[in-house]
């Protein structure tokens, strides 16, 4: 893991979202799919912690060498905003390679990847390192709207082949990447499976596979303080492999990818449906001016 | 839900608001400034600079400074005195359309006493705010309002003597708010406001001096946000049925829909009207649209409807 | 002043540290985490994260939302356990190069003497930082810290226990604290932390829901200075001699150097640090910076030297 | 006083100076010299009071009729910084004009306009004014340096003569304006005296002007919460015409222009003289734990 002050060589609009390239030789250099970034917001906001973001690429050869991208979904809030208006040839503090990336497969051959928006950029940087280890790559590419499914022509290149479907139709079928992978994966005889996606997604999938008998690891997104192992704030419930029980596992340190089999998801998900409201929910203190 | 259903206004134990969004204490001048500048037909209320029972010539200067996402500030509550207020400002005040509260202030129980009977007979007066964060001068306390026996005292007296409902501001910046506010609304206070501006000192480094010139202020504004929402969301589950208005950090609709959630019946908005002096009717076309979207008919069906897990700890079952 | 004579040093009542800039309680890591973001050497200390008598797994996510200019969080205390912390996170953070504060946070008197009396033996604690926001589970009150009679039976029992110089981390957001300070020196504490995160809530508009999984948390970061610089300002003049060290808001060396002439000893940097690991030590370049363009030999010569107005109310004598 | 959502004509740097001129009829209409605008800074700044600028010039008439031009130190501070950088076609939330401004002599002719720094931008519109009135003008303009001098050629064209002082005297006679004061009221026959500038030189302008009965006007700045009335944060000390005492004005609606004869200057303004260390202004509590 490194810090540094890195140029912005090129930003670019994608659909729905923005790609940024950074020069970061130190953590091109040691980048590994799965992992992530933490950077900086720009001082005299009123928000103040580092935001987040999954690599998509980092160049270690050839003529990019040293350079790191990751993509932006400047939608979500206004650190994701002012990120993508920055300019090239700006600089961002950049702390990385964080975390634990995806591992990849020693015997088995066939991979399932399996993406919700903008979860494509991370797995298109692991069906590279995929490829070059000669596995099989076949996708599942989900998203809300054809504007944001992310690359689809680079999908295809990659991969075996690829289903993609959206929430409006609005390009391949219509539904969420569940409705497809079923058939998807036994098409492709999938041995191993990877996803980025929403959290309920990935407990649909952690069922998908258990049932299955699919070895998977998913990559997880928690409210992070710090990004590198210091706050504890971004923990997921995972069991324990002997002896019972769970630990709450830092996502910036001992993830972010997990093996979905051992994510307590019923417990990191607060679900909707177990909320109720609050005056059924706090009796009124007895007889008081209340 | 029909749109001709949908209302604003609130009954605050008595004192009807057209909105929750009304100006806080102090900033909203005297009544002629905001004309122009804000329709205060469409605030919910107003909040008077804080009265005492002498003239008080108010804090050396600078009297505001900037701090990360708020602001220190110490008037030292300039204001004419309560005779002063009520021939000219309270009248004036109360012309320019909005609900007033007339916010007193004090350091001994006599001072709240003739204040509150100054109030008694005029009509323009929709509610009293007492103003608690000030020096106990009886009981040598540094905040009056922090201890529960002068609480009691004063908001009793005041309460007794007022024709209004009274509302206890109180001080911002101590624990044990829920024993405080139970203790305010024992004494007889109609409602509460929450919480006055916390204790707080800005340094300016390059002069190594402090940055307001009485030394010491107070915090208001944006990054009291947080701190509201907690005093709001305690004292709320705790007495369900007494009025709260938010104040500290609410600038808009968003803000204002997240302190009904917790449980405030109305909002104040106080750095927020000096920066943008038309934001308490901002603040209620917010609540208004969030009524829409949900779907409700009132202010009041907001409130303290925040959705919470049926487990509040599930970690503790762990 | 030759650059030479010049020192950061700072001497808490026993314990020294080579800076004045430390890292805050819940915001190092284990020890191992810091290495390569922030040369450990030079930071003034670092506090471990709370550290309680039995494991704790925590609270629910989130934990962490941000407010303006702030961020509300709960990590429910999350650690080991004391026996556990001994033996493998104690000598890693030691090995990290800062002296050692431990956090320790308890329920009950006996908790806090059995986490104290762990800790005895262990050369690695240069001082022990005693939490005191968490619920009194004896007398059933909300924040132990808060109550005089609690501080002092707690804090004079963890200073009676303990070998090394013990810090009362008074909790944030209480009215009095200068009486709360005083009764824990007496009680025989060091010095203070001053102070604990205040007590706060986020709400996710768009859920209606709390931002945090266990609804409530504490509010921290920049949003916290003016605060924080108030409550150093009233203790350090009241107890002059009293180190005291500044927590709450504090990021860069102007912040630093404005809590040193508020009165405070050292600082300590919690935010900060998860957003610039390397803060500490840029806050310490900081310090060094002022004492230079101020011809001053240590930290010590900044400490309390806010300059005040001649009459500190001028306009009270109007 | 209106508020309006003003478009950003033209900015650009004048010297140490950013000019920024905006269309805002209904404000320029009603503004007269002395008086200032309030400008709201962006959301998601930890910074959240809108900032305060003098009228530099205000065009009722002619090809920039509906116009409204203030100048900016940028080295103030965050707020100034941020405005120095917002480009044309962009837009502003201004309420303005705010305050009283400068009266006119009916009788007397020999107006004396002394400057500081930017105080020379609102001066310059009182110059205009005056001259339109068939008022002769005379000006003093001091700056710490050459480039603070704030639109010397303007000056000249404006007044019969001008005095210009630099601290570093990188332009004109070194020194302050206290220092050519005397002499340049003694050649114009100064009749009326105007000034803009730091609070300790006004205090000394109005003891010149007390000692040589000079009548006189003066704007003030003082920190401001709001700018139109509602905070009382922004007052000055005033003596009562009549019955003795002070009272605390707002600099914000009663000025910022005074009557330099009755502001409190000793009161007003926290001297540095005064002030003393903390440890030995605050005795140490008795024989206690400190
Ligand atoms: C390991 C990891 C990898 C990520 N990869 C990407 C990526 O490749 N592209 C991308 O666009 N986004 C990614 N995110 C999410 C991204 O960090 C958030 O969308 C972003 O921080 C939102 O900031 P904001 O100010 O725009 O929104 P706001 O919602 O205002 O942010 C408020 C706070 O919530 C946090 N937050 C908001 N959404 C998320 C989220 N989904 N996960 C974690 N924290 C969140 C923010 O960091 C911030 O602290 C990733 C998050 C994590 C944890
Ligand atoms: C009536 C009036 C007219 C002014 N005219 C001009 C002008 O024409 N051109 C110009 O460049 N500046 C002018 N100023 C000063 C200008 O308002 C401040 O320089 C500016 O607000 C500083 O903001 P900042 O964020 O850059 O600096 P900061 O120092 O960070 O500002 C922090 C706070 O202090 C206040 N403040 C700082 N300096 C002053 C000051 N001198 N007077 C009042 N408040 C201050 C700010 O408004 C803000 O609330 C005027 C001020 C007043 C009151
Ligand atoms: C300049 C200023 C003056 C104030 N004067 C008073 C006052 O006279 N009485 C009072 O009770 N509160 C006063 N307040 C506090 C506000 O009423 C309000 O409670 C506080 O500012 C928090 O709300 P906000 O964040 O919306 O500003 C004042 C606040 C400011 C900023
Ligand atoms: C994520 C997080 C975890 C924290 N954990 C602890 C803790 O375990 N014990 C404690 O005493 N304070 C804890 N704190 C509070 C800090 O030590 C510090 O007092 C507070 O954050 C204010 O300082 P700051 O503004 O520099 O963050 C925590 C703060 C944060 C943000
Ligand atoms: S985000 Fe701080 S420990 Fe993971
Ligand atoms: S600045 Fe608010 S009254 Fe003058």
């Amino acid at each position: 893991m490194k810090r540094a002050r890195a140029e912005i060589l090129s930003t670019r609009k994608l659909g729905a979202y923005q790609s940024i390239t950074l020069v970061a030789p130190e953590i091109a250099d040691r980048a590994r799919p799965g992992q992530f970034l933490a950077i900086s917001m720009p001082a005299g906001r009123d928000f103040v912690l580092r935001r987040h973001f999954s690599i998509h690429q980092a160049s270690r050869r050839g003529g990019w060498a040293g350079t790191l991208e990751f993509v932006v979904d400047p939608s979500s809030g206004p650190g994701t905003g002012w990120l993508s208006g920055v300019a090239a040839h700006e600089f961002l503090d950049v702390i990385g390679p964080l975390g634990k990336g995806f591992s990849f497969p020693k015997r088995l051959t066939n991979c399932m990847l399996v993406a919700e928006g903008r979860g494509a950029a991370e797995l298109y940087f692991l069906a590279q390192e995929l490829v070059a280890r000669h596995k099989r790559v076949d996708m599942v590419i989900g998203a809300p709207t054809m504007e944001a499914v992310f690359k689809p022509i680079e999908a295809k290149r990659l991969s075996q082949t690829v289903a993609v479907v959206t929430a409006d139709g609005s390009l391949g079928e219509k539904g969420s990447v569940l409705d497809v992978l079923p058939e998807a994966v036994a098409r492709a005889g999938t041995e191993v499976l990877y996803a980025a996606a929403a959290p309920r997604t990935l407990r649909d999938v952690a069922e998908f596979c258990a049932v299955q008998r699919i070895p998977a690891q998913v990559a997880v997104e928690e409210r992070m303080g710090c990004g590198f192992g210091l706050c504890a704030t971004c923990v997921v419930p995972v069991a324990r492999k002997e002896g019972g029980g769970f630990d709450n596992l830092r996502a910036c340190v001992e993830g972010p990818v997990f093996n979905p089999a051992r994510v307590l998801w019923d417990r990191w998900i607060a679900d909707a449906a177990t909320f109720r409201e609050l005056r059924q929910a706090v009796a009124t203190e007895d007889g008081d001016a209340g | 839900m029909p749109a001709k259903d949908r209302t604003l206004a609130v009954d605050l134990g008595g004192v009807t608001l057209p909105t929750p969004a009304m100006i806080a204490a102090g900033c909203a001048g005297g009544g002629r400034e905001l004309a122009g500048l804000v329709d205060l037909h469409r605030v919910g209320g107003l909040v008077s600079r804080t009265i005492t029972v002498h003239p008080r010539p108010g804090a050396s200067t600078p009297r505001i400074a900037e701090s990360p996402s708020g602001v220190v500030w110490n008037t030292g509550l300039q204001n004419a005195g309560i005779d002063a207020f009520v021939a000219d400002e309270l009248p004036r005040l109360a012309r320019a359309g909005a609900p007033t509260f007339v916010s007193i202030g004090g350091g001994t129980l006599e001072e709240y006493v003739r204040l509150t009977s100054a109030l008694q007979a005029r009509p323009e007066v929709a509610a009293i705010e007492v103003y608690l964060s000030g020096r106990d001068e009886t009981m040598d306390h540094e905040i009056l309002g922090a201890h529960v026996e002068r609480l009691v005292e004063i908001v009793g007296a005041v309460a007794r003597t007022s024709l209004v409902p009274v509302f206890a501001k109180l001080p911002g910046g101590v624990a044990d708010v829920v024993t405080l506010a139970r203790s305010a609304v024992r004494a007889g206070a109609t409602g509460l406001t929450l919480s006055g501006s916390p204790p707080a000192l800005a340094v300016e480094l390059g002069t190594l001096r402090p940055a307001l010139g009485d030394v010491t202020g107070w915090l208001s504004g944006p990054a009291l946000k947080p701190l509201t929402l907690r005093t709001i969301f305690e004292v709320s589950v705790a007495m369900p049925h007494v009025p709260l208005i938010a104040s500290g950090g609410i600038r808009t609709g968003s803000d204002a829909v997240e302190c009904l959630l917790a449980g405030a019946w109305a909002v104040q908005i106080g750095t927020g009207s000096l920066v943008d002096p038309a934001a308490p009717v901002e603040v209620a076309r917010g609540i208004a649209a969030s009524l829409k979207a949900l779907g409700l008919r009132a202010p009041g069906d907001l409130r303290g409807r925040l959705r919470l897990p049926a487990v509040p700890d599930r970690a503790a079952g762990a």
